[in-house]
């Protein structure tokens, strides 16, 4: 075997023989980190599945405010930037630096697009109350008697008075979830323990229905705010990747930054992947298909 | 306590279930026996027999056999199995109550178990049932988890605020036999439990027909106080108390958080009991629970008469209540006079038995 | 220059990247947790010796049981042999230089640090009183302590172990060094593999429902908390998903330590290497199906705990067969009793009633009466203590030498090692009486009946006391003191028995060529015995 | 070294579907987005089963998700080792489904919220 002070190749390090080594070591143990990281999310996947199949209605009644529309724009965007990362990698095994940079910029702008669009869905949950937890909501003022007598706040447009930024679930986004709770109720399809988690006294329970909703926007926001950290996470490696590129670290002979970068980059576009249909999509057909 | 035990350090066997589960567990010690001495002999002798006799000799090699690996591979695993299975019949009996029981509403309380019968009887922190009859517990909680657990039954099961859980238990032997909570909740968990009075179903039936008592409105004070009414985890005193000081109380001008001064008389203290919420004490927060309907009226008269003899600022040490605050008195309630009845600095608590 | 040797500074210590150093570093913040955690057991014995709560009341008592039961399994249990014997032996026994990842070694350090400090520093505000399961609602609603500090504490140190698992997994894969195939690595070895599986699968599980709890307990949600819809048995679920198989991290590497200790005091071959190998890995991937056996009790469906109570019965089959293995492997050797091998007996004396206790537990029927009562706190620590930190000691006495340089006293060792099995029984074996006749756990005041018994077990403590705080004593007296370890000095022929004690940063001069299996006494393994016992009259 | 390792370490190492490749791929991606979005607005459940519409968008997740997996993340090239570990985590997280699960299908007493 090689002795101690044989030839290094660039970015060798001590512990290992040779570059073969540390690649496998590296991609061994990248794969070990993407296995913690599914079960980290599995957690929440496994909250997200005991809570929706209790209340099947309350999810799809929350699920139906969510605007479809940025959910699937945000997917193709982190598609294309999937796509990006994985022809960086493509060009590093190709040794070309500045394609690599160009990809890595391109990447880091869909990543940057994705959290835009997850800022405007925030921002539009926060001024409709719809944060689950107390306080952390736009806080409307109780409407003053003369507002009222025009029922219309300052901005023009109809809010709840909201005074204490409490989760709401009122308007039109409740007469929503009664139609369709009623209409499943009628037809025997809710589960018994949404028969006892919505109704009081054989009457639909505004303030029940509320709860039900409410954890699926804590879900909601748990996981899509785990994974916005990760996106952050990964913005933070591009940004070191794109420098280490941009000096010609890396060539056909050393890459496998840019393969493990990509790893993780692909891991959270999984994610997402699994993230929109099961947060923005699922119960949709019952407002287009006008229930069962 | 008397022993309906046979073996010495021993609980007390008073359910149907009880002698199931022990003859199972001696089962268990009789296969853990049966593996640990064999395999503790086999230690022992080895490492005597085979101790190193000259320094750093090379024994013999032995190859494994595969043979004994599937030997004690499979034994342990075959009796395993019955282990299993035992416990899982045991479990499906425990779990699963029979069709013609009697029903007792359970609900637990941080500290103290509140348990109503069909009848309407309610108790707090003890609980009476008939022997020879099959009882099922429906059982909830106002707060956090706690657990039903009576170990001369054999029996316990988690309460989850939320949702009705249930325990069956058929009791055999009449008797006295602890009552605990089992599940941690919080500060007086060690605190939260009683005792659990099996009587013959002739006895039973005086006691739900309300079965007088001869004790003296203090001691009975006393009695629902620190047992049957959990007063005493709020108001035992010791720096952690979350309920309001009563020593010395009685006669006294108290201060709500309304910043109103009322004297604690004994109308006062009885709608502390009914409404505590209506005039919270400065200081403290309004979580003593209501009281009413749980408590007879004859059961205010001792409570009042006990709280009373708990001293009074004129009054140091003899406990005699002042007849001035007697006098000042128009209470509702109808026996003013019963109040001192005892010195009840000097009355033992009145053992439970 | 050995490892020791190379930099005085504290920056050569802060900033090593050395698996040795960093597992010396480990050594002493685990032992710190380990002292914190046994002050605490005492002032549980104390308080249980009178049944009435005089010396603490049940607020206090509550909290000093929490952080017992915190510190010894996150801070103490959990990372002890891994981290500390773990670290430092297993690139050596696998003749690589270092860890694959030498940076994420000592960013797992830093991070148990942190999480360490936190909880430390949440414990002089004022403390948890949840128990160290946190169940809610009483952890999310109801309790007054530091849940959050605490919890946060407990969910950073998380990751140090996933990073020291994934460490090893990479480590044993790829920097095994020529002719040391699969099958040749020592038992050690294979352990800790088994472990780090465990730690990768179950570990971030733990994060993330910590993290829920944490976040239901700012903002009040409802995922776990039924008054607003949510369910508590889930936490339940998710926490035991991560601690069953958190045992089972707990107890491999120290049954890793056993397989060595065993074989190499017979000195012999161990028996059933193969099927000692992979009954660790039996034992890491079953252990993730048995979770529910916590929960018998707690309102979880009567079929789901069967299906849990059977797999449960599978899980110990395994143990039963190391057991087995262990004592076969006696037969016919050559038996000496160094410190470390009393440990290891004593080990399987003591893991031997835990583990049996455990079937008990797992049987449905016996679990409703003995569970939450000292039935339970006896099976654990006759596994934690009697189990997992005997095997620590005996690995500590075992490659003390090689880790210091320094030889301690065997006379010393011995007597611990004694004390420390007579105390644990003294101090654990009335527990068991105790919990049949139905004392509950987490009690700070208890009938007066019982008090006989309590007594007892408090003695015992006294003893265990004892019995722990003399290897305190006398290994620290040996690094100064004590006489200079010669690089092999049981003749064994283990690769780091190869290199001088204390090793070299490198580990090695040259990458060994590995040509002889596991535990190779016969001529193969290229010892010389002759020499060895010459030296060792010469020492005498 | 490299005698025993479990990569097999080869050019393999370096192999991808190339530049067409990798667009179809995306390709792939981009029609499971737009295909599962349309989906989700049919009511499938009254027309097939229910379920249907779950089992439609999740079976179009995970053929994305394959896609990703063999082909971006390149496991289609790589050691078993990698194969296992990429299958692995979902496997564990399939049990800890299917074992939280089997408590709250079978159930008998108890709902939970009053
Ligand atoms: C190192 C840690 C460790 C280990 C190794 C184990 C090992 C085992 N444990 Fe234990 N356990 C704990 C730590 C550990 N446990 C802790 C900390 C708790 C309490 C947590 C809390 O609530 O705070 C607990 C609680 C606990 C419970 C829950 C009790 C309850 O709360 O109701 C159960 C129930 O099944 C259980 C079972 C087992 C079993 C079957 C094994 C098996 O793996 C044991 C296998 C070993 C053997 C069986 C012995 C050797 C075999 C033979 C000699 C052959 C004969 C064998 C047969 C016939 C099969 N344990
Ligand atoms: C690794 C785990 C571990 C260890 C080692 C111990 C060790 C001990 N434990 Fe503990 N215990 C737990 C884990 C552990 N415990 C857990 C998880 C719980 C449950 C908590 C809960 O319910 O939430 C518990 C609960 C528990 C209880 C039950 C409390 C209750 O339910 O009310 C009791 C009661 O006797 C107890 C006693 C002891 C005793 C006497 C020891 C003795 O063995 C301790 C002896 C140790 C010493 C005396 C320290 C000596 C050490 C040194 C001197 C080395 C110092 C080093 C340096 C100075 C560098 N423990
Ligand atoms: C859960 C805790 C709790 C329990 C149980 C409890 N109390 Fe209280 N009690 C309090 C608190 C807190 C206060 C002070 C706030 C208030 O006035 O409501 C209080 C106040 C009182 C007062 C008024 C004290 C004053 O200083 O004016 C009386 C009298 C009283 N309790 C009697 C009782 C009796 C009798 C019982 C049992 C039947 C009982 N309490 C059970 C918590 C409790
Ligand atoms: Cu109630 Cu413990
Ligand atoms: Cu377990």
């Amino acid at each position: 075997m090689s002795t101690h002070d044989h030839y290094h190749p660039p970015g060798l390090q001590h512990q290992f023989e040779d570059m073969k080594q540390q690649e496998e070591s590296v991609s061994i143990g990248m794969w070990a980190f993407l296995v913690q990281e599914i079960m980290f999310f599995g957690g929440l996947f496994t909250a997200y599945l005991v809570f929706r199949s209790r209340y099947p209605m309350a999810f799809a009644a929350g699920s139906n405010h969510l605007d479809a529309f940025w959910g699937g724009l945000n997917t193709l965007v982190l598609i294309v930037s999937s796509l990006t990362m994985a022809l960086t990698v493509y060009y590093a095994q190709k040794g070309n630096r500045n394609m690599q940079v160009i990809l890595i910029i391109a990447t880091m702008f869909f990543g940057a697009v994705f959290l835009g669009v997850k800022a405007i869905e925030y921002s539009d949950k926060f001024n409709h109350g719809l944060v689950p937890v107390a306080g952390l909501n736009h806080k409307s003022k109780a409407e003053e008697p003369a507002a009222k007598e025009e029922g219309k706040t300052a901005a023009g447009e109809k809010h709840e008075p909201n005074p204490r930024g409490e989760f709401q679930w009122t308007g039109e986004n409740y007469e929503a979830s009664v139609k369709i709770i009623t209409e499943a109720h009628e037809k025997k399809y809710l589960t018994k323990y949404e028969e006892v988690g919505y109704y009081s006294n054989g009457e639909l329970d505004q303030n029940k229905v509320r709860d039900k909703v409410r954890i699926f926007y804590w879900i909601y926001f748990v996981m899509t705010g785990l994974h916005a950290l990760h996106m952050i996470v990964g913005l933070g490696l591009m940004t070191w990747l794109l420098i280490m590129a941009w000096r010609g670290t890396y060539s056909a002979d050393y890459y496998s930054p840019v393969e493990i970068s990509g790893l993780y980059w692909h891991f959270v576009d999984i994610v997402w992947i699994f993230l929109f249909p099961l947060l923005y999509l699922l119960g949709r057909h019952f407002m287009h298909g006008g229930g069962h | 306590m008397q022993s309906t035990s046979w073996v010495p350090l021993f609980p007390d066997q008073a359910s149907t279930f009880a002698w199931q589960v022990d003859y199972f567990y001696f089962y268990l010690i009789l296969v853990s026996v049966s593996f640990a001495i064999p395999i503790v002999v086999a230690i022992f002798f080895f490492a005597i027999k085979y101790r190193e006799k000259e320094k750093f000799e090379t024994p013999e090699e032995i190859h494994g056999s595969m043979v004994l690996e599937t030997t004690w591979s499979i034994i342990p695993f075959v009796i395993s199995m019955t282990i299993f299975l035992g416990g899982a019949y045991l479990y499906f009996q425990q779990y699963r109550p029979p069709a013609d029981t009697m029903e007792i509403y359970v609900v637990g309380k941080q500290w103290m178990w509140k348990f109503q019968h069909g009848t309407g009887q309610r108790e707090i922190n003890e609980l009476h049932v008939p022997a020879g009859r099959n009882i099922k517990l429906m059982m909830t909680t106002e707060d956090v988890l706690h657990d039903v657990f009576i170990p001369a039954f054999r029996t316990k099961a988690d309460v989850v605020p939320g949702r009705y859980t249930t325990l069956w238990f058929n009791a055999t032997t009449p008797g006295k036999y602890h009552l605990y909570c089992a599940e941690y909740c919080g500060l007086n968990h060690s605190g939260m439990g009683g005792w659990v009075y099996v009587m013959p179903q002739n006895e039973f039936d005086d006691w739900l027909a309300g079965g007088g008592s001869n004790q003296t409105p203090v001691e009975l004070g006393k009695d629902l106080f620190t047992n049957k009414l959990g007063c005493a985890s709020c108001h035992a005193g010791g720096q952690n108390q979350r309920g309001a000081k009563l020593e010395g109380l009685f006669g006294t001008d108290v201060k709500l958080t309304t910043g109103q001064v009322v004297k604690a008389d004994e109308e006062y203290i009885r709608n502390s009991i009914l409404n505590p919420s209506g005039q919270i004490v400065e200081g403290y927060q309004p979580i003593m629970p209501t009281f009413k309907g749980q408590v007879t009226e004859e059961q205010l008269v001792g409570l009042v008469a006990y709280i009373k003899s708990l001293g009074s600022p004129n009054a140091a040490t003899s406990t005699t209540a002042a007849p001035t605050t007697n006098a000042a008195a128009p209470s509702a309630n109808t026996k003013p006079a019963a109040t001192p009845a005892a010195p009840a600095s000097n009355q033992p608590a009145p053992k439970k038995k | 220059m050995t490892y020791i040797t190379n930099g005085f500074t504290l920056k050569s210590w802060l900033l090593t990247k050395d698996h040795k150093r960093i597992a010396l570093m480990y050594l002493i913040a685990v032992s710190v947790f380990f002292l914190l955690g046994g002050l605490y057991a005492a002032a549980i014995r104390l308080e249980l010796l009178t049944p009435q709560s005089d010396l603490l009341e049940s607020g206090s008592y509550n909290k000093v049981f929490t952080q017992h039961g915190v510190i010894m399994v996150f801070f103490f249990l959990i990372p002890a042999i891994p981290a500390v014997l773990g670290n430092f032996f297993l690139p050596i026994m696998i003749g690589a230089k270092d860890l694959a990842l030498p940076r994420i070694n000592l960013l797992s350090w830093y991070i148990y640090m942190i999480g360490g400090s936190l909880t430390l520093y949440a414990l002089m505000q004022g403390g948890v009183d949840t128990g160290w399961t946190f169940y809610t609602p009483y952890s999310t609603t109801f309790s007054n302590g530091y849940v959050m500090a605490v919890g946060l504490g407990v969910f950073i140190n998380g990751f140090s172990s996933i990073l020291t698992g994934l460490n090893f997994i990479v480590t044993v894969h790829t920097m095994r060094a020529p002719g040391m195939t699969w099958f040749r690595l020592p038992l050690f070895v294979w352990a800790n593999y088994a472990t780090a599986l465990v730690m990768i699968l179950g570990t971030p599980v733990v994060a993330i429902t910590i993290l829920l709890l944490a976040l239901e307990r700012v903002g009040h949600i409802g995922i776990f908390d039924p008054s607003i819809g949510g369910d508590p048995i889930l936490y339940q679920h998710l926490f035991w998903f991560y601690s069953h198989p958190a045992v089972y991290i707990m107890i491999l590497p120290s049954m890793g330590v056993i397989s060595e200790l065993i074989s190499n005091f017979s000195r012999k071959k161990i028996f059933g290497y193969e099927f000692i190998a992979f009954s660790s890995i039996a034992i890491a991937v079953f252990g993730f199906l048995v979770w529910g056996h916590h929960m018998f009790v707690s309102g979880q469906s009567m079929y789901a705990g069967m299906v849990f109570s059977f797999l449960t019965m599978v899980v110990a089959v395994p143990s039963a067969i190391k057991m087995f293995n262990w004592t076969a492997t006696l037969y016919k050797g050559s038996v000496s009793y160094d410190t470390p091998m009393l440990y290891a007996l004593g080990f399987m004396g003591l893991f031997l009633i835990g583990g049996l206790t455990g079937l008990f537990l797992g049987s449905m029927g016996l679990n409703v009466h003995l569970t939450d009562t000292y039935f339970i706190v006896a099976h654990f620590h006759y596994v934690m203590v009697g189990g997992t930190v005997m095997g620590y000691l005996g690995g500590i006495h075992y490659w003390w030498s090689k880790m210091t340089g320094k030889l301690y006293s065997e006379f010393w060792g011995k007597i611990s090692a004694m004390l420390v099995f007579v105390g644990f029984n003294l101090t654990f074996f009335p527990q068991f009486i105790l919990g049949y006749q139905g004392m509950p756990r987490r009690y700070a005041a208890y009938p007066e009946e019982l008090q006989v018994l309590n007594i007892f077990s408090s003695a015992g403590a006294s003893v265990l006391g004892l019995g722990l705080t003399l290897p305190v004593m006398y290994l620290t007296h040996s690094l100064i003191w004590g006489k200079k370890a010669p690089a092999n000095p049981w003749m064994l022929p283990g690769l780091e028995w190869r290199i001088p004690s204390p090793p070299p940063t490198e580990n090695f001069e040259s990458t060994p060529v590995v040509t002889w299996e596991a535990y190779e006494f016969g001529e193969e393994n290229g010892l010389d015995l002759d020499e060895a016992r010459k030296r060792d009259l010469a020492t005498v | 070294m490299a005698e025993h390792h479990d990569i097999e370490h080869t050019e393999a190492h370096k192999e991808h579907i190339g530049l067409p490749g990798y667009f179809a791929v995306f390709g792939v991606l981009v029609v499971g987005t737009i295909l599962t979005y349309f989906v989700a607005t049919i009511d499938l459940d009254s027309i097939l089963f229910p379920g249907a519409n779950t089992l439609v968008a999740l079976l179009i997740a995970f053929t994305k998700m394959t896609c990703v997996i063999l082909f971006f993340m390149h496991v289609y090239w790589q050691s078993k080792m990698i194969w296992l570990s990429a299958v692995a985590g979902f496997f564990w997280m399939a049990i800890m489904f299917a074992y939280t699960m089997q408590d709250y299908l079978t159930r008998v007493t108890g709902t939970f919220n009053p």
